[in-house]
């Protein structure tokens, strides 16, 4: 319920919101969160847990909240398991139960077979392989919080990246110094500020119902902040609802901030990011992120409106609500009297149960009592009472048998139970410093014995910690430490500023100086003492997976799934470690903590993936000639990052039918193709041909000037990586092409055997593939065109012979022409600067209307060429083949001085084994089949001894053809092999084959030259 | 540039496509609003000239061909008009000049001493130009280079957009980058997407 | 004798409050043991076990550094196929699955090992072109497998996005429906349990820190709980191989790389099987729980750190985005890396040393989870015969000399 | 993402600008020819794989395209040292 208003609450109650819970309506305020919201219309119950389906109520108010789990908004923007907690509240919000509290749940039916169901169950059933295939999707269902969203998201998220000097995360007391001090003493220092909260402060507002200057500080401190952020050439950015989520090495941080919740964020016809992704690389960090709260253990501890204590003072003071008339407080420190006394001054009473021996008069103490606050020390709560909320308690008197620093505490109950009435029951079991982040890379913990609690390392570098983070609870000694971090992180900056430690006053008000865990046998060993809520796990989880030998906490945790849930155990697993030192009979240091693993809190796949997606998941690159390709309604196949035509429909053709006009316009006239994507490289410098040498398999010392060769290139390991044609423009330079998904590696290749081997060369590379537009004239007419293009080169093919390049000038732009050829035509490739390549397309299609030439794309070359039985590498090779298995003995230069690459490795005895797979032909004996891609060719066993790596329908001979590697088959010309297709409604095919050359048409190599 | 006449296209001008080309509006604008714009850069040519372990032969063809000093490091240096030479590597440095310019060193590059060469790629490259105080906050969604911090008035890196290589340098308050013929699609992509959210 | 994990059992022990049998003993070395297993993940463990159960010698013992299963096996996203391109990688995993297939019971521990069939997706020609050569070799070897299409594809998982208007659109894919994934601590756990009851000495908290080499034979192991004697010690320590094999003087044609995976918060169920993306770089399935589990590539550089980089993981998502575009507004909840030993041509070394009574079993890199049981059980025999297991006898270390690799980046391609 | 000086460009870059080149310091053979098969496989197959601080090679691809040298820690990722190639052959020469 709400309470009386008061001034420091960061409700406006000037802005009311309406909101859906459950199907049911409610009021809130601006400033709420979804789960203050709730607490003040007296809601309970939100969830059901994971293995039992008990009712769960809220114990946190921030995001170590295990239980309220909700499931935000439907359609387009509805997200699964939101915590109560962190949720703003909006107009018009609509939230439902991730597992609904208030149906009937099947896990809590079965309650009496629970004790049957202890961690490790199902390692010890439905174990026939048979029987767990059924049970196993029945079991599935149960198990999950919110259903998963079954519509696109309709927002957007950004990723931004940040540099700065000192990063300070967590925005409480002593972060806002931290900044603050940087920021002042520094003239260069840049600072990102973060919090995941929407407003700076921490918990520091806690302390306004009691302490004025604290509430000074604050104004003053946020007034200096702002000043900063707001003035010209700020150095300052603050970023709140964000938080740091991820620690990655050399200081790089990851920050999600929420923008909107679950509101629209498309506002006149404006979207803006629901969440952007700040990627902030920083020299320092100034870890300043507070501490969580522990609950205390004991019997059905898990009752709703069983809460911790530091929450429900949040409650009260940030959000004017409290969830109960009468309240308990238990703890072990001095945070539940803080609790207590803030609530008296709201005029909220409530008792305070201190297991702490009594006779310990504190300054708090004595506060509290004088407010007239009921005050049991050396008590301890056995058991909370009440169905599915907490009705009462049963206390008794404890004592502690053993002191620090023997590690054992030994408590003991003594006395007889009482009971006492509660509806609100707040507890508190010491603090963990949120060292989470610090762990992410690298970082380790210790367990002070003072905090009972896992601290930071001491020393990293480029890190400073302060505050409650650094186990300081007094918020003006969370000040001055954070002034002196600040100061060492700026002498860590090399900054040479005056370093003026300023002394802590070690207040007495220290919630972390706490006594021993409070882990009496008599109460761990009872059933229902829930240690991870949200997976149900309990004290006798932890005490069976130990006495069944897993010992380790890491097995622990698998064992019992504690801290696998969407909290990561921020309460619980410090309790898990304590029930688990018990029973093992070690000390908490020995036993230690799990590993912290970002996500700190969680990250939508969403923000993970930024604007990456769509068009943006991976650039889309085009050829200065794609939007005719796209006029002219081409079909795209994607090679490398390149968008290539595949082929041109024309009027309801299939592919099919495109491939055979464009394959036989090729054959008998004249066809035309964008080739500009095939890599290229401007090799400059007197070594030029040596490195070509070096890398390429055959010999490159005496081609001449105005000149081309094909070149095939092998790794180390003799294996086919790339081929090409290189041109060599005069000696000292050439223009070496690669295949288009090669182009990058080739080139770095390259570059790496020139700087790392053979730094003596005089050689220099350029990428030149977005210089050049490359359009291939491509059939017996394309001299015709070509004359009637350019005037200044003379085509006569004596003159101007295959393998030959020429300088000329193509419709008034200066070109580079290849006579090269992947189709056996006659074929010129234009080569011109790329902002003429449209223009030349365009022409080179409108003149060579008179020869209807076509424009054809890379399904029709793969056609082409394999009628000529050119390879292409990573379709006809896989990585696997040599020169030598794919019949091209002739390309391997025997005299070479250098060893070029890959050269040494065609000796070693795999290698030049006769039984390797070899590329060849294949002919279907009935010509009319064409051979799937991929289909396997069997031997009289059946087995496989080879397969089809590329196979087409050829319109210029009418018949099928295909290549193949096949086990010895350049030794087995003219046999007949049978392919065999596996995948067939009508049961199992075999295809008889005749092995053949791979070459199929023009053998003789006598359509080169065209028609004159 | 490369424009010669040839006898049967006698009265054809070859039509010159931009890298932005289709990506910009009327008036050269890929994004323009508040705070920030960006504009397609047009005749600018682009030379790579690689140079050789022998520094003192370097900064005479620098100086006979292009008149201009090499920079050090990440530095870009200017001369005569627009003409300007940017440190890419050790021994590479980007020449960016008009295409009249070019013209009129061309002879020159013609024969240079071993070790040095020219290459030409013009035409591989558009540069964008960015004004407004919320540049880096558009090119920060893409860049992971510190743009505030590091990239000073004179200062040229060549880095990354997006997945894609860029070059950029700044220019008094503005800064220009350089980007790949067949990246410009998508990196226009990126910039109207984000600008939409600045 | 262990106590029998059944019904029975379990009422039992839920009524009377009996206790059950440690799972895992604690053990101490012994100063001599028949064989030393030297890595307490799935394949050390597994690998004990055939010893013990197949090869008759239990005088064995597993040392781990750390805990058992909290290397690799505790950290991989536990895809289980056998739908390798090659002949001797398709024996080897198929192999593995059969074993699989009976497990559980074999083990009397429930390893959850669910068949809910595996889908790689191709999204180029080419890769359509790889999914057939590779279906199609399967069958031929007598393995599970079938090309589909898009559209079976999309009826069988209604919430994959088939849409032609992506960056890489999926254009089939290959399905084995054998295929599955399984409780990956649990596999480690099981075989311990079973292994220690026949015998086997299991120790935890032991690193080895040396290897004893005597005139090129093998004597026995320094850890860090003492010298223990043996004449055969088989290393089977995953991401840390090359570390191990320093320790006797020699190098392996492995490299070690950090490889990630996360987890989204627990939801209903919504995928009821695994799929896998070379492409996009990226697999998903639902585990039990209800979490996704998500596996993404590995950091290009050499890692012993069990942490990877940002980029990849946010790739990662962004690829499962491109197939599942329902999941954006999905939280993942945690993220963590595993540490791979990859070798040259994507198969493991299942292969005797140049020292005498050393033994590797090493290199599995992204995917030998799946191999468990097939690598245990032929290692063991490896060890026990002083001879490669048949099906081993590919896998030798010697195949980097004589060159005859056995390529299956195809089929190993993406992470997994 | 780490961020790596690059020794060349002498200021510190983000990881996506770099790839990863492999273990440093492994020399192409003068002479594959002369070397038996063991020795090749050792140059082109096995690496030493440290665990601790490694030397490897690193390109600035999307920046000077040079490779260069860096000593990092496979433990924990820290940068220890960047060297260009001279500047470890005259340390080597001296
Ligand atoms: C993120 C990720 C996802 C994966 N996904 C899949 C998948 O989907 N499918 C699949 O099939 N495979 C997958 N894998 C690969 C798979 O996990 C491994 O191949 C497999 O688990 C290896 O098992 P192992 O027993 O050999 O190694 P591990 O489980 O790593 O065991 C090796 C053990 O050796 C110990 N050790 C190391 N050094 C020493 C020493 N000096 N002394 C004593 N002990 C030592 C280690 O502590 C470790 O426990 C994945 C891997 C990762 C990291
Ligand atoms: N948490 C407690 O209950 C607790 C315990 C001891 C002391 N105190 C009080 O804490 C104050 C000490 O100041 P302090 O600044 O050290 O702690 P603080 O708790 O006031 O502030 C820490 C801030 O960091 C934020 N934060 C934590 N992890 C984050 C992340 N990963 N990303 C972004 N933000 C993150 C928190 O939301 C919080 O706002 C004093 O007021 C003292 O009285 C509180
Ligand atoms: C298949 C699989 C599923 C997992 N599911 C979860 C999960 O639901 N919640 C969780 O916190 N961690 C989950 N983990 C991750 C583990 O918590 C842990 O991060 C991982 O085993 C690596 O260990 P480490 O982080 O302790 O180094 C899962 C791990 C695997 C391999
Ligand atoms: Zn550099």
């Amino acid at each position: 319920m709400r309470i009386e208003k008061h001034s420091n609450s960061l409700i406006d109650y000037n802005q009311p919101l309406s909101f859906v819970f459950n199907n049911k309506a409610y009021k809130g305020f601006k400033g709420d969160t979804l789960a203050s919201a709730l607490i003040a219309n007296n809601v309970l119950y939100y969830a059901r847990s994971f293995k039992y389906g008990r009712k769960r109520g809220i114990i946190g108010a921030g995001v170590e909240e295990p239980n309220a789990l909700v499931s935000l908004e439907i359609g387009g923007r509805y997200t699964p398991n939101m915590k109560a907690t962190e949720i703003m509240l909006y107009d018009g919000l609509s939230a439902v139960s991730s597992s609904n509290p208030h149906s009937i749940d099947f896990r809590a039916m079965i309650k009496p077979l629970h004790r049957f169901m202890p961690a490790g169950f199902y390692y010890k059933t439905f174990i026939k392989q048979k029987v767990w295939s059924i049970v196993e999707d029945r079991l599935r269902s149960l198990s999950g919080f919110s259903k998963a969203p079954s519509e696109i998201d309709e927002d957007v998220y950004d990723h931004i990246f940040q540099h700065t000097e000192v990063l300070v995360i967590g925005g409480g007391a002593a972060g806002m110094s931290a900044a603050l001090e940087v920021l002042s003493s520094s003239k260069k220092a840049r600072v990102i500020l973060v919090d995941e909260r929407e407003n700076l402060g921490g918990e520091l507002t806690n302390e306004f119902t009691t302490d004025q200057t604290a509430t000074l500080w604050y104004q003053e401190t946020k007034e200096r902040l702002l000043k900063y952020r707001d003035e010209a050439g700020s150095r300052l950015k603050i970023l709140t609802s964000a938080t740091a989520y991820a620690w990655y090495d050399h200081n790089y941080i990851e920050v999600l901030q929420t923008i909107g919740t679950g509101q629209s964020m498309i506002q006149e016809g404006v979207q803006s990011a629901r969440k952007v992704l700040h990627k902030i690389r920083t020299k320092e960090v100034i870890l300043a992120t507070g501490a969580h709260e522990r609950p205390m253990l004991f019997e059905t501890n898990d009752l709703a409106n069983i809460m911790l204590s530091q929450s429900v003072r949040r409650y009260v003071n940030e959000f004017n609500v409290v969830a109960g008339k009468e309240i308990v407080l238990y703890g072990n420190n001095d945070s539940i009297y803080n609790t207590a006394i803030d609530l008296r001054k709201h005029n909220v009473e409530s008792k305070v149960i201190d297991v702490r021996a009594s006779g310990v008069e504190s300054d708090i103490v004595l506060e509290a009592r004088n407010l007239g606050i009921e005050v049991f020390q050396g008590f301890a709560i056995l058991k909370a009472k009440g169905k599915s909320r907490v009705t009462g308690i049963e206390i008794s008197k404890v004592e502690m048998q053993a002191k620090p620093p023997h590690w054992k505490s030994k408590w003991r109950v003594t006395g007889d139970t009482q009971t006492l009435n509660c509806d609100l029951l707040a507890t508190s079991g010491g603090f963990n410093p949120v060292v989470h982040l610090d762990c992410h890379c690298g970082g380790k913990t210790y367990f002070d014995e003072n905090s009972q609690s896992f601290l930071a390392q001491k020393d990293r570098k480029n890190r400073q910690l302060c505050g409650a983070v650094n186990s300081i609870g007094f918020w003006k000694d969370a000040i001055a430490d954070a002034k002196n971090k600040a100061q060492l992180t700026l002498l860590s900056l090399g900054e040479d500023n005056e370093v003026n430690p300023q002394e802590l006053t070690n207040q007495s008000r220290n919630y972390f100086n706490v006594d021993q865990f409070f882990t009496p046998l008599e109460i761990l060993n009872k059933p229902k003492v829930f240690i991870d809520l949200q997976n149900d796990v309990t004290t006798l989880d932890v005490s069976l997976s130990i006495r069944e030998g897993y010992q380790s906490i890491e097995h622990i945790k698998r064992y019992t799934a504690m801290g696998f849930g969407t909290d990561q155990g921020k309460t619980g697993n410090i309790n898990g470690i304590a029930v688990a030192a018990e029973f093992l009979d070690a000390p908490m240091s020995e036993v230690g903590t799990t590993t912290f693993r970002p996500a700190y809190t969680g990250v939508d796949f969403g923000a993970m993936a930024g604007r990456e997606l769509g068009d943006f998941f991976d650039p889309q690159r085009f050829t200065t000639i794609h939007d005719s390709h796209v006029n002219s309604g081409a079909e795209f196949e994607v090679v490398g990052q390149w968008y290539r035509p595949w082929y041109y429909p024309k009027d309801g053709e299939d592919m099919h039918q495109a491939v055979n006009r464009e394959c036989r316009a090729v054959r008998t006239s004249l066809g035309m193709m964008d080739a500009s994507t095939l890599g290229k490289i401007d090799i400059q410098g007197k070594d030029a041909r040596e490195l070509l040498s070096r890398v390429y398999t055959n010999a490159w010392m005496k081609l001449a000037p105005g000149s081309c060769r094909y070149g095939l290139m092998c790794n180390e390991k003799g294996m086919i990586i790339d081929d090409g044609v290189s041109t060599c423009i005069n000696d000292n330079h050439f223009i070496m092409t690669t295949t288009t998904g090669g182009a990058a590696s080739v080139y770095s290749t390259l570059e790496m055997w020139l700087q790392t081997e053979w730094s003596h060369l005089d050689v220099h590379l350029s990428s030149v593939t977005d210089q050049f537009s490359t359009v291939a004239v491509v059939g017996p007419n394309a001299r015709k065109l070509m004359k009637k293009l350019c005037s200044d080169v003379d085509f006569d093919s004596k003159n101007f012979k295959f393998m030959q390049w020429r300088p000329g000038t193509v419709c008034g732009v200066k070109a580079r022409i290849m006579r090269i050829s992947f189709s056996g035509e006659l074929a010129y490739e234009i080569n011109i600067e790329a902002n003429f390549g449209r223009f030349i397309w365009d022409e080179v299609a409108r003149e060579g209307k008179e020869w209807n030439i076509t424009p054809y794309g890379t399904e029709s070359m793969h056609v082409l060429r394999a009628e000529k039985g050119f390879i292409i590498v990573g379709q006809d090779t896989d990585g696997s083949m040599t020169p030598m298995d794919v019949n091209m003995n002739w390309i391997l230069a025997k005299n070479k001085p250098f060893s070029y690459i890959g050269r040494r490795s065609f000796s070693i005895s795999a290698l030049k084994s006769e039984d390797r797979l070899q590329l060849v032909g294949l002919l279907t004996k009935d010509d009319q089949v064409v051979l799937p891609e991929g289909a396997h060719i069997i031997n009289n066993k059946g087995v496989s001894v080879g397969y089809v790596t590329s196979s087409y329908y050829s319109p210029a001979l009418g018949r099928s053809i295909a290549l193949a590697q096949l086990k010895g088959g350049l030794s087995k010309m003219s046999e007949t092999v049978l392919v065999k297709i596996v995948q067939e409604k009508q049961g199992l095919k075999e295809i008889p084959c005749e092995v053949s050359s791979s070459v199929f048409y023009d053998t003789n190599g006598e359509k080169v030259d065209g028609n004159e | 540039m490369a424009m010669s006449k040839n006898s049967s296209h006698e009265n054809m001008e070859p039509e010159f496509r931009s890298t932005f080309n289709k990506l910009i509006d009327e008036e050269g604008f890929l994004v323009n609003q508040e705070g920030v714009s960006c504009q397609e850069v047009i005749d600018q040519s682009l030379l790579i000239l690689r140079t050789s372990k022998d520094s003192k032969m370097n900064i005479k063809v620098a100086k006979d061909i292009f008149n201009i000093e090499l920079p050090g490091p990440l530095l870009a240096t200017f001369g005569d008009s627009d003409l300007k030479c940017f440190w890419v590597s050790p021994d590479e440095f980007w020449i960016s000049l008009s295409a009249q310019q070019m013209l009129e060193i061309e002879e020159k590059t013609n024969k240079l001493p071993l070790g040095i060469s020219i290459t030409n790629n013009s035409a591989a490259y558009g540069t964008l130009e960015f004004r407004g105080d919320k540049t880096t906050d558009l090119l920060s969604r893409w860049m992971s280079y510190d743009l505030e911090g590091s990239l000073q008035d004179g200062k040229a890196v060549s880095t990354t957009f997006g997945q894609a290589p860029v070059f950029v340098y700044r220019e008094k308050k503005n800064i220009f980058m350089m980007i790949r013929h067949s990246f410009s699609h998508y990196v226009a992509g990126l910039l109207k997407d984000s600008a939409k959210r600045i | 004798m262990q106590k029998k994990y059944s019904w029975y059992s379990l009422l039992k022990a839920g009524l009377a409050n009996q206790d059950w049998d440690k799972a895992i003993p604690s053990s101490k070395p012994k100063s001599k043991y028949d064989v030393i297993i030297i890595g307490g993940g799935g394949h050390g463990l597994a690998t004990a076990y055939y010893l013990a159960k197949e090869c008759g010698i239990t005088n064995v013992a597993v040392v781990e550094k750390g805990y058992i299963g909290g290397g690799n096996t505790g950290r991989n996203t536990t895809i289980i196929r056998s739908n390798y391109l090659r002949d001797e990688a398709s024996s080897l995993y198929e192999h593995s699955m059969r074993l699989w297939e009976g497990l559980s019971e074999d083990l009397n521990f429930n390893v959850m090992f669910s068949q809910r069939g595996v889908y790689n997706l191709g999204h180029t020609l080419q890769d359509m072109r790889d999914i057939e050569r590779r279906v199609n070799a399967n069958v031929l070897n007598g393995v599970d497998a079938v090309v589909v299409d898009h559209k079976e594809i999309k009826e069988q998982i209604p919430i994959i996005n088939t849409s032609k208007n992506v960056r890489y659109p999926i254009m089939g894919a290959s399905f084995q429906a054998r295929a599955g994934v399984a409780r990956h601590d649990g596999v480690a756990w099981g075989f311990a349990r079973a292994a220690s009851n026949l015998g086997v000495d299991i120790i935890q908290n032991c690193e080895v820190i040396d290897i004893e080499v005597e005139e090129g034979r093998v004597k026995g192991v320094k850890t860090t709980q003492g010298d223990i004697l043996a004449d055969r010690v088989g290393c089977v320590s995953a991401g840390h191989s090359s570390v191990i094999a320093r320790m006797a003087g020699l190098r392996l044609p492995v490299e070690s790389h950090p490889l990630q995976a996360f987890v989204s918060e627990a939801m209903k169920p919504i995928l009821h099987t695994v799929v896998m993306s070379n492409a996009v770089h990226g697999y998903v399935s639902q585990s039990d729980k209800g979490d996704l589990v998500i596996g993404a590539g590995i950091d290009g550089y050499n890692s012993y750190a069990q942490r990877g980089s940002a980029k990849i993981v946010e790739h990662c998502a962004a690829a499962i985005l491109e197939l599942f575009p329902i999941f954006s507004r999905v939280r993942m909840n945690r993220q963590w890396g595993g540490i791979v030993d990859v070798c040259p041509d994507a198969c493991p070394v299942i292969s005797p040393t140049k020292v005498q009574g050393l033994y590797f079993n090493c290199g599995w890199g992204t995917g030998g989870f799946k191999a468990t049981p097939g690598s245990g059980n032929v290692f063991a025999h490896t060890i026990a015969q002083d001879k490669q297991h048949d099906l081993a006898v590919p896998f030798h270390i010697d195949r980097f000399t004589t060159g005859a690799l056995i390529d299956e980046h195809g089929a190993a391609g993406v992470a997994h | 993402m780490f961020s790596i000086h690059c020794p060349y460009c002498k200021e510190p870059r983000d990881q996506n600008e770099f790839s990863p080149a492999g273990e440093a310091f492994i020399a192409r053979p003068e002479n594959p020819e002369a070397l038996s098969d063991e020795e090749w496989a050792d140059y082109v197959f096995y690496r030493t794989n440290l665990k601790g601080d490694h030397w490897e090679q690193w390109v600035h691809t999307s920046g000077c395209r040079k490779y260069f040298l860096v000593k990092r820690s496979t433990i924990n990722h820290e940068v220890i040292e960047v060297a260009t190639f001279e500047e470890i052959d005259s340390e080597n020469a001296s």
